[in-house]
């Protein structure tokens, strides 16, 4: 549990005048869930997008495995095993639930038979198997959120980033959704999750961080963060603590 | 894509077989040479379609590819006195490297802009060929005259048969395909799968480019005269545009299928109404716009809309993690 | 050398009249996110109708502009909503289907034009055609035809009207709340539709009335549609999509080029000159000449 | 009378059912809340409203006269307005001219004057800023452009979507007092939020949603006390 697999350094990532994300710095360890919190507009999508190469950091560095990645395409963090998932689901819409699977697992399985076959293992695992040949446009929110972990998984990560796949879920949906991440984990993959449902983010995370205005506030097991005076006005303004 | 049932490879190996027969039992020359047209309008369609239905960007310049093929065997053939065999592949050559030329800036622009910049490429590059010398300016090149009418019928074949084919294994069997859908789709969620979107659109842009250069090759050797009008003019990108609207995009047969319908329409319209040529070009424009409201996945797509196909494994799940659920 | 004022000036009032088509344009990319191919078709048309009245009625061609306006903008109007509807259709791509529609629009005009104009080329007769202002002075020399005189004064008129309109009136307000933010603007009682339609209809009023400009400079033909498509384009890829401050000087850019093409070298390479700057461009500042556009 | 009636309605994006037949009201001069999880459907129910999108089922009055269905131009029209997530300024507008926007409809055009004075009033750091672009200010500042421009519209009832979303407490604060103060005036205020607190404490009346569905109701200290919406909400 102690090798370090993730390491955000100091990263700041400016939109104009504006500071979405703050000087923040944590790192991630192998095998462990770290979960990402904070309010909306905290910064949480913009530090993901950071990580997963959408932004480049207008400071700072993030080292993965031991090399800087930072500035480097989505399409190479992929290659070097990170896998996302997006906030806002959009699926291959014109594409079936299989072939979207597919484009992901061409990633080490270069042969499409190869693809297809490590698409239906992936399919089978996260539970979207009997929906393979639907048009990915047709499933529930649920089912898309599905997808949207699926199409990750297929690409054999060592690193996930999964962005609020839980949040507008139903209680059974999310608590499916729960156990397929801890599944995860047991096979050893490594998650940084962003979750709106406390619920959830306390259960699976081993260790949080928080984010407020683009700076980390928190940092620390759930109960920890739970007792942090700071985190609990961020979360209900300040009235309360 | 899941069209192949039991009764398509039949359909088509009948096709196939006829088209093959045919010169043997038509001697015809005006048959053969419709023909001949026919089966060159679904190469350079289905060309078309890999950047525009497969890819997701429409070039509207598509009858520059066919032009520089045209224009290079011309020049290859009648100034390097090259044999036509060893022009032929500098024409697709000539092609793929203009799309790639073009395709650095365009490709990584949004949609709008690569469409009007693909189309004022073709604008520009005829105004070089009315304007240079070596292309003889606006009276065109007049090639070494090979009368062979089943020759040109059997290499349209064969070439259009084989772009077909290694086409139709790239984008429907190979991964290329569904890579290139994914970024029709959704090309920023693409790249978070390892897919790098400006060498794939590169890819597909030479790809659609190589084929219709060859087909303007062949072409210029076979009607044996060539002008920026002909060649290089609006119409043959227009048609293909309309041909594949029309037919559907982002299939190999529906394009094929706007190919003959429009081509076939072309050849009647022209051969009954040759007085009223320029009416065409309206019922061309007339047809894209009609097809866009009416038919947006085109005739292929409406008529064989793909049904939601019975749950199928293919393989044994090798590792089930979680139990399969009931449908959410 | 003595050849560089002429050339410059008539790059000046030429470029002048570009940006009314530009800013037009511009504008309809703004609201309705569609290019329209069929820009250079309404020049073409504009210039017809005009080169026609004139011929019937023996009357000044710039009598008719605004004629030619309320009646193109009338079309305008009417053709806006079948564009509308093929941008919010949900089956296909509808983006592609729009660029596509306007495409198969441009192809049917032509057509229409060459079956009806045939293929000859004209200008149209103008009391202005033939009056012309000589500047001598420091040993330049410089020939202002009248008509491009009143073309740049037109320009201005255009260009301060749609000034007016977009800056000063509630109207415009609503226009470039439209380009914005749609949603936002619906919130505000912009009502997209008609305001879209109105937008598409000043459009092409203002692209047809310009055509009647050109047709009495330059020339006429069915054909000459083409060229002023990959004009308008030019400018507004030049200038940076939906960056309208950016446009005047892209458009006096263009008539820059063409009237030094027309002067030094051969006229027919205008079109190759203002393609391998766009190539350039594109390559080297795809946001346009101030890297402002979207 | 209720100033505001929604009744049974439902909402679909393509095959997925967002909003099962929700229905609340709101009265004349009422300050009235709905709270609820990320993606519990609220922005959605404020799209239905105002005509953004269209509903698949159910009815919404507005004064006893029907404006399902309406274009949403026609719907602020009768003085119903909303300040959108994320404030959906026009970026490249001046200040003033984002005001000005808020006056387009012909009911509010006439007394732009006067109700521009009032918004600077209210908020003096606008009247500074007027020449600058809406995206070159803070997120404090465009909040209290949206908040201004809706008020253009001389509305009778608002809907706030967040409008606390991403701001510094102490903006916060102002947004909430800045509510407070125009529910004092008169306004129908129908505000949705997730700074729970805040909302519970201001509010006449609260409804509560989860997954598309209205899930509780109650007065603001009803469901403070009540601990299944706190553990629901945020889970500590």
């Amino acid at each position: 549990m102690s090798e370090t697999i993730l390491t955000v350094d100091s990263v700041t990532k400016c939109f104009g005048g504006l500071t979405a994300v703050d000087d923040v710095s944590f790192t991630v360890q192998k095998g462990e869930i770290v979960g990402l919190i904070g309010p909306n507009g905290a910064g949480k999508t913009t530090l993901f997008n950071v990580i997963s190469g959408y932004y480049s950091p207008t400071k700072g560095s993030v080292v993965f495995q031991g090399n800087d990645i930072s500035g480097k395409p989505p399409y190479h963090l992929a290659g070097v095993g990170i896998g996302r998932t997006f906030q806002v689901v959009k699926p291959f819409a014109g594409l079936t639930v299989l072939e979207n699977v597919v484009i992901a697992s061409f990633l080490k399985h270069p042969k499409r038979t190869d693809a297809e076959r490590h698409a239906w293992q992936v399919l089978e695992t996260t539970g979207l198997a009997d929906r393979a040949h639907v048009s990915a446009a047709g499933l529930t929110l649920a089912g898309r959120k599905r997808l949207e972990i699926s199409k990750a998984l297929a690409l054999e990560p060592a690193f996930l980033l999964l962005d609020e796949v839980v949040a507008g879920l139903n209680p059974t949906e999310a608590d499916r959704t729960v156990e397929l991440i801890m599944k995860l984990k047991g096979q050893g993959l490594t998650i940084l999750i962003v979750e709106h449902i406390m619920r959830v983010i306390m259960n699976i995370s081993d260790r949080l961080v928080v984010l407020n205005f683009g700076r980390k506030i928190a940092e620390g097991t759930p109960a920890e963060v739970c007792g942090d005076a700071q985190v609990i006005q961020a979360y209900l303004g300040e009235a309360a603590a | 894509m899941k069209t192949t049932n039991s009764r398509g490879p039949a359909i088509l190996g009948i096709l196939v077989a006829a088209l093959l027969i045919l010169p043997l039992v038509v001697h015809d020359t005006f048959v053969l040479r419709v023909l001949t047209e026919g089966i060159m309008w679904i190469g350079l369609a289905i060309a078309f379609d890999v950047i525009a239905g497969y890819t997701g960007y429409l070039n509207f310049g598509h009858g520059a590819f066919f032009g520089i093929g045209a224009y290079t065997i011309a020049i290859l053939m009648m100034q390097a006195n090259l044999p036509f065999w060893a022009a032929l592949p500098a024409g697709g050559l000539a092609a793929g490297v203009v799309a790639l030329i073009a395709g650095i800036p365009t490709l990584r622009l949004k949609g709008a802009y690569f469409a009007i910049a693909t189309w004022a490429l073709s604008r520009a590059i005829q105004q070089l060929a009315l304007n240079v010398e070596f292309t003889g300016g606006p009276d065109g090149m007049r090639l070494n005259a090979f009368l062979n009418p089943q020759f040109f019928y059997y290499l349209m074949l064969i070439t259009v048969g084989l772009t077909f084919l290694i086409l139709w294994y790239l984008l429907e069997r190979a991964p290329f395909g569904l890579k290139l859908k994914a970024i029709r789709e959704d090309e920023e969620g693409a790249k978070a799968l390892g897919l790098n979107p400006t060498k794939l659109k590169m890819q597909a842009f030479i790809l659609s480019a190589l084929p219709t250069g060859i087909l303007g090759g062949i072409y210029a050797y076979w009607i044996t005269f060539i002008d920026p009008s002909s060649t290089l003019g609006d119409l043959v990108s227009d048609q293909a545009v309309v041909m594949v609207v029309f037919g559907g995009m982002g299939t190999l047969f529906g394009p094929a299928l706007g190919a003959l319908l429009i081509f076939a329409f072309k050849t009647i319209f022209w051969a009954y109404l040759s007085d009223f040529q320029l009416l065409y070009l309206i019922i061309l424009g007339a047809l894209i716009a009609v097809s866009v409201i009416f038919i947006p996945n085109g005739l292929w797509g409406t008529l064989f809309k793909r049904k939601a196909a019975p749950p199928r494994r293919e393989e044994p799940a090798l590792t089930a993690v979680v139990a399969p659920e009931e449908g959410n | 050398m003595e050849l560089l004022p002429q050339a410059l000036t008539d790059g000046i009032l030429l470029g002048g009249i570009y940006i009314t088509i530009a800013i037009a344009f511009s504008l309809t990319y703004g609201v309705m996110h569609v290019i329209d191919f069929a820009v250079g078709e309404w020049i073409m048309f504009g210039a017809f109708t005009g080169f026609y009245l004139n011929k019937w009625t023996g009357l000044d061609p710039f009598i008719f502009l605004p004629v030619i306006f309320v009646l193109y903008f009338g079309i305008g109007y009417l053709i806006q909503p079948v564009i509308h509807r093929v941008l919010s259709g949900t089956k296909g791509n509808p983006f592609l289907m729009g660029l596509v529609f306007t495409f198969g629009l441009a192809i049917m005009f032509r057509g229409l034009a060459l079956t009806v104009f045939g293929f000859y080329s004209n200008s149209i007769p103008s009391m202005f055609s033939e009056g012309s202002f000589n500047i001598d002075q420091f040993g330049i020399t410089v020939t202002i035809p009248a008509v491009r005189l009143v073309g740049l004064c037109y320009a201005l008129a255009i260009t301060g009207f749609l000034h007016y309109l977009l800056k000063k009136t509630n109207f415009g307000l609503g226009v470039r709340a439209l380009a914005q933010h749609k949603d936002a603007a619906g919130l505000m009682g912009v009502n997209s539709k008609r305001t879209g339609s109105f937008v598409y209809g000043i459009y092409v009023g203002i692209s047809a009335m310009t055509g009647v400009l050109m047709g009495c400079i330059l020339s006429i033909g069915a054909q000459m549609g083409n060229e002023y498509t990959i004009f308008a384009f030019f400018v507004v890829v030049l200038a940076g999509m939906g960056y309208l401050a950016g446009v005047p000087w892209a458009a006096l850019l263009l008539g820059l080029v063409q009237s030094i093409f027309m002067i030094y070298f051969n006229p027919s390479h205008t079109l190759l000159a203002v393609f391998a700057i766009l190539y350039v461009i594109l390559l080297i500042s795809p946001r346009g000449l101030f890297g402002k556009g979207v | 009378m209720n100033l505001l009636d929604v009744q049974d309605i439902s909402v679909n994006y393509g095959d997925i059912q967002a909003l099962w037949n929700i229905s609340f009201s709101v009265n004349k001069g009422q300050l009235v809340a709905l709270i609820g999880a990320n993606g519990a459907g609220k922005t959605t129910t404020l799209k239905a409203l105002c005509g953004l999108i269209p509903t698949a089922a159910g009815s919404i009055h507005y004064q006893g006269s029907r404006i399902t269905g309406l274009p949403v131009h026609k719907v602020v029209d009768q003085g119903i307005t909303l300040v959108p997530e994320g404030r959906q300024l026009f970026p490249k507008m001046t200040v003033e001219e984002n005001l000005l926007v808020g006056a387009y409809l012909k009911r509010a055009h006439g007394k732009r004057a006067q109700t521009l004075k009032r918004i600077y009033s209210i908020f003096p750091r606008l009247e500074e800023r007027r020449t600058q672009t809406a995206e070159t200010l803070s997120g404090g500042e465009q909040q209290m452009v949206a908040i201004g421009r809706a008020l253009m519209q001389d509305p009778q009832v608002i809907m706030f979507d967040e409008p606390s979303l991403g701001l510094a407490p102490i903006m916060v604060q102002e947004v909430f007092k800045v509510i407070q103060e125009l529910h004092r005036e008169g306004l129908t205020i129908f505000l949705v939020e997730q700074n729970v607190h805040q909302t519970l404490k201001v509010a006449d009346y609260c409804y509560v949603m989860e997954n598309g569905r209205i899930v509780g109701q109650g007065t603001g200290k009803d469901l403070e006390a009540d601990q299944s919406i706190r553990e629901a909400y945020l889970g500590f």
